[in-house]
C-alpha cells in the first residue's frame, strides 16, 4: 500500500432492500489528486460518495482514510472532522440563517458545544470567512438569508462552506448542475483553485465540463468500476461507449432515484 | 457577541426593554394583590414559553411533554412546602392513603435546597436521558414529538396511580409558608412576583445569550437541516440533547415559581392538553423570537382568564380557531407578523419563508 | 436584525400595557394596598350594600367535568331565583357571579381567590371533584370565604370555611356496604377510577369488611377515561364476588356496564352498587345495561318528599321535560337554601355570623328533613340504596329512616381507627 | 384454562379495536405524512352519526325496524366523516402538506372546535346508543367462556375495511393513482394525476374508516364529546410502532400493544399495564425508530 493514497475504497458493496448499489467497487485516490466520477443514472456514484461521508453503511468492504482509519465504523460528523468534505447535488445551505452565518458555523473549528457556546469571532476568522466570501462572489450578500439566494449562489455558497471547513477530501456531487454557462465557467476556476491543495472527487455529468480539466476519471455502471484512466481514455473505451450510448440505457433511467 | 455601535435604534431597543422591565418591576405599585398574583403566574409561564421557543422555536424539535417538566419542578417544590406545612410529619394525603411514615425520598425535601435544586435537576436529568437516548437514534420530527405524548401519558398515569407517594389526583395543595413566611400574606405575595420578575429577566437574557451564541447559530442550522449539519462535522446529538435538557430545566423553573403562586400542582397540569397549550403560546406569541414566545404566553393567558369565564364555549371556539389560523396562515406568530410588515414596507431582504410552504 | 428588534420592543411595550391595563382597570387603584389585612370584611360590607347579595356560583362549565357540573349550576341558578322571587335575602337580591373551573384545579383556586378578593362575593358554591375542593380549600381559609360543596365525597375533611351539602362515607358507604353484606353476600370486589375518592373509600370498605365480617376478594382500579374492561371482567369473573362496589367515574361507568353485560353477567349474577351512577349518568350509559343494578344515595328524582315534587316538577318547567334531577343537584339546590336561611337568621353576610347562625340549621329540603351539624359544618342526611328500573328511574330498597348524623373522621366506628389522616 | 383463551380472545378483540382506530390514521399519516390530531374528533363525528340514524329509526320506523338501524349506521358514519374530512382537507390540510408538525398543532386547533361544537349541538353528557338485539349476547365456547357478539363483530369489520382497503389501495385505479402521488407527487402530477384530487380522496377515506371505528365504538363505551381523546395517543403509538406507510405494519403495531396491553393488564393492574405498554413503545422505538415495518429509502429526509 502506497502512504500517498488519502483514500482508499476496497470491494465496497451497498445494499438497498436487496436491490445491490454499489458491488465491490474499488477506488484509490492520492493526494492532492482530483478525479471525476462518471457514470449513466443509477451506476451507483451518488452512493459511493454517501459510502465515503458516511450516509450509507456499506455492507461490505471497508474505506480507509489516509491510510489508517477504517471510516465505515465511523458517524457521519465524526467523518467530517477528520476532513472529509461533502457537497450534495441540491443546494443544502440553512436557508434561514444569513449567508455570513451559514460560512461561521461551517468554519473549521472545535465544534464541542462548550466551544460553540463560548466561541467568540476572531480577527483571523473574520478574515477568512471575509476571504471565502470574496472567494465566492458572495461579498455583496453577507446578510442575506441564504434561502434567498439562486440557485447558482446557493452552490457557490455550499462550495465555500466547505472549503471553510477546510478537509483533506472534498466530494462534489454534480457541482455545477442548474448553472449557466457563465456560472459554470466560474465554478471550473475555483475547482482549479482548489485543487491544488486538496483532494477531491467530483461527480459529474456534463462531459464538457469534466473534459476541461486533465484528470483521471472514473466510469461506474451498474455499481461496478468500469473503466479508470484519463478522459481520452475512457473515451475511446467500447463498453463505456455502449453504456452511455446502447440498449441498457433504458433499464438504467427506470432505476434512478435522481 | 461583538460590542456594537449605541446607534439611535439600539438605544431605542435597549430603552423598551428597560422601560418594561421597570413596568414589570414597578406593577405591585399600581395592580391589586389578586391580579399581581395572575401576572405572577404568567410570568411563570412566560419562562416555560421561552424553554419551549429554544427547542421548538430555534431548534426545530417539537416537544408535547414540557408540562412534565414544568409539573415536576412543581412537585419538588409543592413537597417542600407541603412538609414545611405538615411540619417534617407525612402529608394529609399519606394518611387517607393508609401510609404512616413519610418515604425516604420525601425526607430530603424538607429542605429548601434540595428541593429547589432538585426542581431543576430532576427535569433536566429526565430530558436528558431521554434525548440522549432519541436523538442519538436520530428519532426526529414527529416521532419525538408522539415519544414526548407517550412520556406525558406515562408520567401521568404513575402520578396518579400513586396516590399515597403523590397525592394522586388531588395533587399537592393545601400549603402554609415558605422558609416561614406565610404564603397568604400580601408581603410575600409581592416578594415572589418581584422574584418571578427577576427570574424571567434572567432568563430571557440567557435565551439571548444562547441564540446569539455560535451554539445558537447551530441550533437554527440543525432546525434548517439536521443531515447537513452532520457533514459539515457537528453531532447533532449533542446539541439537541443539551438544549432540550437546558429547556426542560428552565420548564422546572418556571414550574416551581408557579406552586408558590398557584399554591397547588396535580397531574392534570402535566397532561398533554396543558402541554400543547404550552406550545401554543409560543406559535402565537411567535416562534423564533424570544420575546414573541413570552408575550405570547402572557397574553393567551390574560385573555383566558378575562374571557374564558364570560364565554366558556366561546372560548374554546376561539382558542381552536386561532390555533388553527396562527399554524396555517402565521407560521411566525404575532411577532412575525409585525416583523413581516416591516418587511413590506422596506423589502431589504426577501421573504422567503414562504418558500419553504411546499402546498404550491 | 436590529430593526426586528426594535418591531419586537414595540410589541412588547403594547402588550404590557394591555395586560397591565386590564390588571389595573378592574380595581381602584388605592384601595387594596392599605386595606388587605381587612380585606375580608370589606369583602363582606361590600357585599350586602347596594340592596343586592353577590354570590359565586363556581363549577367547570368546561373540560371533561362541565357534564356533571353543569346541572349543578342550573340547580343552584333555578334555587337563587327562587329565593329572588319570594322576596330575596333580608329584602335584598341575589346577584350570581359564574366563574368556570375549567375542569382545572388551579383554575378552581384562582377563581376562588377571584370571586372572594375581586367580586366580594358574600359565598360561594362551587366544586365537585374532591380534587377542585382541596384546591379551593386554602383559598378559602387564607381568604376567610365560605364555600357550600354539593357532592357526596371521601370523608376525613372538616374545613372550618366549607359546608358539605353532599354525603360523608357514613351517610352513602359505610351503610351501603352494611347493607350489602345482609342483603347480598360477603364477598366483595371493589372498583374504581384511579383517583382518589375511590381509593379513600376503599380503605373505609377493607377496614369495615373486616369488621363485619365481609371478605375482600379483588380490589383494582383504572385510569380515568379508561374504556376497554374485558380484562377487568375477566378478572372479576375469576375472583366470583357477590358484590362488585363500584365506584368508578364518569364515562368509565359506561363502557364497563356495557361491557360487563356483553360478558354475559347481568345483575342477577353479580350485584354492583355503584355510589358515582345517578339518574343524569343513567341516561348517558343506557337503561338496557343498568337495570337491574343498585346505587346509594341521599336523594333520587323518585323520592318521594312533598318539597321534591315542586322541586322536580319546576326544574323539568324550567330547563325541560326531558331533564332528570339527581342527588348532587338537589345538594347544590339545598346549599343555597340552607345558606340563604343562615344569613336570613343572622342578619348579615358576613361569614363567621352566618357560620353560627347556620349551627343546627334545619330545612326542609327534597330528600326529606336535613340540619346543618355545628361541629363538622356537614349535614344530617338520610341514605337511600335504589334499583335501576327500566324506566331510567331509581326504586328505592333501602333507607336510613331518619337522617344519618354526619361523621367524617368515622370517629364513631371503632374499625376506622387507623384510617385518620395524620396531620 | 378458560381464562387464558379469554384473555387471548381479549386481546385480539382490544386489537382489533386498535387497528379500526388506528387504520384511518394509517392512511393520513403513513401515507400523506399529515398528522391528523382531530383523527379522534372524527371518530367522535361517527359515533354521533351512529347516535342520529338510531334515533331516525325510532322517530320515523317501527319498532320492529329498529334492530336494523345499526346496519345503515355503518355507511352512514363512513360517510358523514368522509364529508368532514373532506371539508377539512379542502379547507386546511392542503396549505399543510409537508409541515408535519404544523398539521399536527392546527388539526389539534380543529380537534378542539369539533368537540367544542359536538357539546354545543348534543350537550355535554354522553348519549346512550342501544345496540341491536342481534349483537346482543355472545359465544359460547366452552363453560364460562363467551365471546360476546360485538366484539366478533368488530373483528369482522376490521378484516372487512383492510380487505377494502387493500382492494382499493392494490387493485383499484383511484388506489394506483393514490399510490403515485404519495410515492413521487411531482412525477404523478406531470403524468396528469390530479394531485389536488388525489389528496383529498385519500384524507376523505382515512376520515370516513375513522368514522366506521366511532361507530364500532360505540357498542363498547360511551358516546360523548371527549370519546375522540381517549383514542388518539394510542392511535399514533399503534401507526408508530407498526411503521409509516405499509398497511402490515399498522396490523402488526395494534396486535403487539393490543396483546401486550392485555396480558400486562392481567398481570398488574389497569394503569401499571398502559405505562408498561408505553414504556415498551418507547423503548422498543429507541431500538427500531422507524417502526416494525420499516421503508427503507434514499432520499435525505
Amino acid at each position: 500500500m502506497k502512504e500517498s493514497a488519502i483514500l482508499q475504497c476496497d470491494d465496497v458493496t451497498v445494499e438497498f432492500d436487496g436491490f445491490k448499489a454499489v458491488q465491490g467497487m474499488n477506488l484509490k485516490l492520492e493526494k492532492g489528486e482530483l478525479r471525476f466520477l462518471i457514470g449513466p443514472n443509477g451506476a451507483g456514484k451518488t452512493t459511493m460518495l454517501d459510502v465515503i461521508c458516511g450516509k450509507v453503511k456499506p455492507s461490505a468492504g471497508r474505506v480507509t482514510f489516509d491510510g489508517k482509519v477504517d471510516i465505515t465504523r465511523k458517524k457521519e460528523h465524526q467523518i467530517a472532522e477528520l476532513g472529509i468534505g461533502r457537497k450534495f447535488q441540491a443546494p443544502s445551505i440553512f436557508p434561514s440563517m444569513t449567508v455570513a452565518e451559514n460560512l461561521e458555523i461551517s468554519m473549521r473549528q472545535k465544534r464541542t458545544v462548550f466551544a460553540t457556546l463560548f466561541a467568540k469571532m476572531a480577527a483571523e476568522e473574520r478574515e477568512r470567512i471575509e476571504h471565502q466570501l470574496t472567494m465566492i462572489g458572495l461579498q455583496d450578500k453577507t446578510a442575506w438569508r441564504a434561502g434567498g439566494l439562486s440557485h447558482g449562489e446557493k452552490q457557490w455558497l455550499e462550495i465555500g462552506m466547505m472549503l471553510l471547513q477546510e478537509p483533506e477530501i472534498l466530494l462534489l456531487d454534480e457541482p455545477v448542475a442548474g448553472m449557466t454557462d457563465k456560472e459554470t465557467e466560474k465554478t471550473g476556476e475555483l475547482l482549479h483553485q482548489i485543487a491544488r491543495k486538496r483532494s477531491i472527487v467530483v461527480v459529474e455529468h456534463d462531459m464538457e465540463f469534466v473534459r476541461n480539466f486533465a484528470s483521471k476519471v472514473t466510469v461506474m455502471h451498474e455499481g461496478r468500476l468500469l473503466k479508470e484512466g484519463s478522459m481520452d481514455e475512457v473515451q475511446r473505451d467500447d463498453r463505456v461507449a455502449e453504456v452511455y450510448l446502447g440498449k441498457r440505457r433504458d433499464a438504467d433511467v427506470s432505476r434512478s432515484t435522481a | 457577541m461583538r460590542l456594537q455601535k449605541l446607534t439611535p435604534q439600539r438605544l431605542w431597543i435597549l430603552l423598551g426593554y428597560t422601560a418594561a422591565a421597570a413596568a414589570l418591576f414597578s406593577a405591585p405599585l399600581f395592580v391589586s394583590d389578586f391580579r399581581l398574583n395572575l401576572l405572577a403566574k404568567f410570568l411563570a409561564f412566560a419562562i416555560v414559553a421561552l424553554g419551549l421557543d429554544l427547542i421548538w422555536g430555534y431548534t426545530g424539535i417539537l416537544s408535547l411533554g414540557h408540562g412534565i417538566f414544568f409539573g415536576l419542578g412543581a412537585y419538588a417544590m409543592a413537597m417542600y412546602l407541603k412538609l414545611e406545612a405538615s411540619g417534617g410529619k407525612p402529608p394529609d394525603f399519606m394518611g387517607w392513603s393508609g401510609l404512616k411514615e413519610l418515604p425516604l425520598f420525601w425526607q430530603p425535601f424538607q429542605h429548601f435546597g434540595f428541593a429547589v435544586v432538585m426542581g431543576i435537576a430532576i427535569p433536566a436529568l429526565l430530558a436528558l436521558v431521554l434525548g440522549y437516548f432519541t436523538f442519538r437514534n436520530r428519532i426526529r420530527g414527529v416521532y419525538f414529538t408522539i415519544l414526548t405524548q407517550a412520556l406525558v401519558i406515562i408520567t401521568t398515569t404513575l402520578l396518579v396511580g400513586q396516590q399515597a407517594f403523590t397525592g394522586g389526583t388531588n395533587g399537592v395543595t393545601g400549603y402554609s409558608s415558605l422558609l416561614g413566611f406565610s404564603l397568604g400574606s400580601p408581603d410575600t405575595k409581592r416578594a415572589l412576583y418581584l422574584i418571578t420578575v427577576v427570574v424571567l429577566i434572567s432568563i430571557f437574557v440567557l435565551c439571548r445569550f444562547v441564540i446569539g451564541s455560535r451554539f445558537g447559530k447551530v441550533l437554527r442550522a440543525i432546525r434548517d437541516g439536521e443531515n447537513r449539519v452532520r457533514f459539515i462535522g457537528y453531532n447533532p446529538a449533542t446539541y439537541q440533547m443539551v438544549v432540550f435538557t437546558l429547556s426542560a430545566a428552565i420548564a422546572g423553573l418556571a414550574g416551581m415559581l408557579f406552586v408558590l403562586h398557584v399554591g397547588i400542582i396535580s397531574p392534570s397540569m402535566l397532561g398533554i392538553v396543558p402541554s400543547i397549550e404550552m406550545v401554543l403560546w409560543v406559535a402565537i406569541g411567535g416562534r423564533g423570537t424570544l420575546i414573541g414566545a413570552a408575550l405570547g404566553a402572557i397574553l393567551m393567558n390574560w385573555a383566558k382568564s378575562e374571557f374564558s369565564t364570560a364565554y366558556p364555549e366561546g372560548w374554546l371556539f376561539f382558542m381552536g380557531a386561532l390555533f388553527v389560523v396562527v399554524v396555517v396562515f402565521m407560521p411566525k406568530g404575532v411577532a412575525g407578523l409585525v416583523g413581516q410588515l416591516k418587511f413590506r414596507r422596506k423589502r431589504r431582504e426577501p421573504e422567503h419563508e414562504r418558500v419553504r410552504n411546499p402546498a404550491v | 436584525m436590529k430593526k426586528r428588534l426594535f418591531y419586537q420592543f414595540s410589541l412588547l411595550l403594547v402588550a404590557l400595557t394591555l395586560v397591565l391595563a386590564g390588571c389595573g382597570s378592574k380595581n381602584e387603584p388605592v384601595s387594596t394596598k392599605e386595606e388587605t389585612p381587612k380585606a375580608t370584611e370589606a369583602a363582606n360590607t361590600g357585599a350586602s350594600t347596594e340592596g343586592e347579595i353577590k354570590v359565586g356560583i363556581l363549577h367547570s362549565q368546561s373540560g371533561t367535568m362541565a357534564i356533571s357540573e353543569v346541572s349543578v349550576i342550573d340547580a343552584e341558578l333555578m334555587a337563587i331565583d327562587e329565593i329572588n322571587a319570594a322576596g330575596g335575602v333580608m329584602g335584598k337580591k341575589i346577584v350570581p357571579v359564574i366563574e368556570d373551573g375549567a375542569s382545572d384545579w388551579p383554575t378552581f383556586a384562582e377563581k376562588a381567590r377571584k370571586l372572594i378578593s375581586e367580586d366580594k362575593v358574600a359565598t360561594v358554591f362551587g366544586g365537585w371533584t374532591s380534587a377542585s375542593r382541596k384546591a379551593m380549600k386554602p383559598v378559602f381559609e387564607e381568604l376567610n370565604g365560605l364555600l357550600w360543596y354539593p357532592v357526596q365525597y371521601e370523608g376525613l375533611e372538616s374545613s372550618p370555611n366549607i359546608f358539605y351539602t353532599g354525603a360523608t362515607t357514613n351517610q352513602q358507604i359505610v351503610p351501603s356496604v352494611t347493607w350489602l353484606l345482609e342483603n347480598r353476600g360477603k364477598k366483595f370486589y371493589l372498583l374504581g377510577s384511579d383517583y382518589v375518592f375511590p381509593r379513600t373509600a376503599n380503605l373505609v370498605i377493607k377496614e369495615q369488611l373486616k369488621a363485619e365480617g365481609g371478605e375482600l376478594v379483588g380490589e383494582e382500579y383504572t385510569p380515568l377515561g379508561h374504556t376497554d374492561y374485558s380484562t377487568l371482567i375477566s378478572k372479576i369473573k375469576e375472583a366470583k364476588p357477590d358484590v362488585v362496589y363500584n365506584t368508578l367515574n364518569g364515562d368509565s361507568n359506561v363502557a364497563f356496564f356495557k361491557q360487563l353485560k356483553d360478558a354475559g353477567i347481568t345483575a342477577k349474577d353479580i350485584t354492583t352498587l355503584s355510589v358515582s351512577v345517578a339518574e343524569e349518568e343513567i341516561r348517558g350509559i343506557g337503561v338496557d345495561v343498568l337495570e337491574g343494578h343498585l346505587a346509594a344515595w341521599n336523594y333520587y328524582q323518585t323520592t318521594d318528599t312533598p318539597a321534591n315534587k315542586t322541586f322536580v316538577e319546576n326544574y323539568k318547567k324550567k330547563y325541560g321535560a326531558e331533564r332528570v334531577t339527581a342527588d348532587p343537584i338537589e345538594a347544590g339546590y339545598t346549599a343555597v337554601y340552607l345558606w340563604a336561611a343562615a344569613v336570613e337568621k343572622a342578619g348579615s353576610t358576613e361569614v363567621d355570623k352566618v357560620k353560627e347562625a347556620a349551627k343546627e340549621l334545619e330545612w326542609d329540603a327534597p330528600e326529606g328533613k336535613v340540619k346543618i351539624d355545628g361541629a363538622t359544618q356537614h349535614i344530617y342526611k338520610t341514605v337511600r340504596i335504589g334499583e335501576v328500573q327500566a324506566d331510567g328511574q331509581f326504586k328505592e330498597m333501602w333507607n336510613s329512616g331518619e337522617a344519618v348524623k354526619p361523621d367524617p373522621y368515622l370517629k364513631g366506628y371503632d374499625w376506622a381507627a387507623s384510617i385518620q389522616p395524620t396531620e | 384454562m378458560e381464562v387464558y383463551l379469554l384473555q387471548l380472545f381479549n386481546g385480539l378483540s382490544i386489537s382489533s379495536i386498535l387497528l379500526l382506530v388506528a387504520l384511518g390514521l394509517a392512511i393520513t399519516f403513513g401515507l400523506m405524512k399529515v398528522i391528523n390530531m382531530a383523527h379522534g374528533e372524527l371518530i367522535m363525528i361517527g359515533a354521533y352519526s351512529t347516535y342520529l340514524t338510531q334515533n331516525l329509526f325510532n322517530d320515523y320506523l317501527p319498532e320492529s325496524m329498529f334492530d336494523w338501524y345499526f346496519v345503515l349506521a355503518v355507511p352512514a358514519s363512513f360517510v358523514i366523516a368522509f364529508i368532514f374530512g373532506l371539508i377539512l382537507e379542502m379547507s386546511l390540510i392542503r396549505f399543510l402538506y409537508g409541515r408535519p408538525l404544523d398539521s399536527l398543532l392546527a388539526t389539534w386547533g380543529v380537534g378542539l372546535v369539533l368537540q367544542q361544537l359536538a357539546r354545543s349541538i348534543f350537550g355535554a353528557p354522553n348519549v346512550a346508543v342501544t345496540s341491536p338485539s342481534w349483537l346482543d349476547g355472545g359465544m359460547k365456547i366452552m363453560d364460562g367462556t363467551l365471546l360476546p357478539y360485538k366484539r366478533l363483530f368488530i373483528i369482522a369489520l376490521v378484516i372487512a375495511c383492510l380487505v377494502s382497503m387493500y382492494f382499493y389501495i392494490y387493485r383499484s385505479h383511484e388506489g394506483r393513482r393514490m399510490r403515485a402521488v404519495m410515492q413521487n407527487r411531482d412525477m404523478a402530477a406531470c403524468l396528469g394525476v390530479s394531485t389536488r384530487r388525489v389528496d383529498a380522496m385519500t384524507f376523505a377515506i382515512g376520515s370516513g374508516i375513522a368514522g366506521v371505528a366511532g361507530c364500532a365504538l360505540t357498542l363498547l363505551g360511551p358516546i360523548g364529546p371527549s370519546l375522540g381523546t381517549y383514542y388518539i395517543v394510542d392511535a399514533f403509538m399503534v401507526v408508530v410502532l407498526g411503521g409509516v406507510g405499509k398497511l402490515v405494519g399498522t396490523v402488526l403495531g395494534a396486535t403487539g400493544i393490543g396483546m401486550f396491553n392485555t396480558l400486562f393488564e392481567y398481570w398488574t393492574n389497569a394503569s401499571l399495564g398502559k405505562v408498561l405498554v408505553f414504556v415498551c413503545i418507547v423503548a422498543f422505538l429507541q431500538w427500531k425508530p422507524m417502526g416494525l415495518v420499516a421503508m427503507r429509502t434514499r432520499s435525505l429526509d
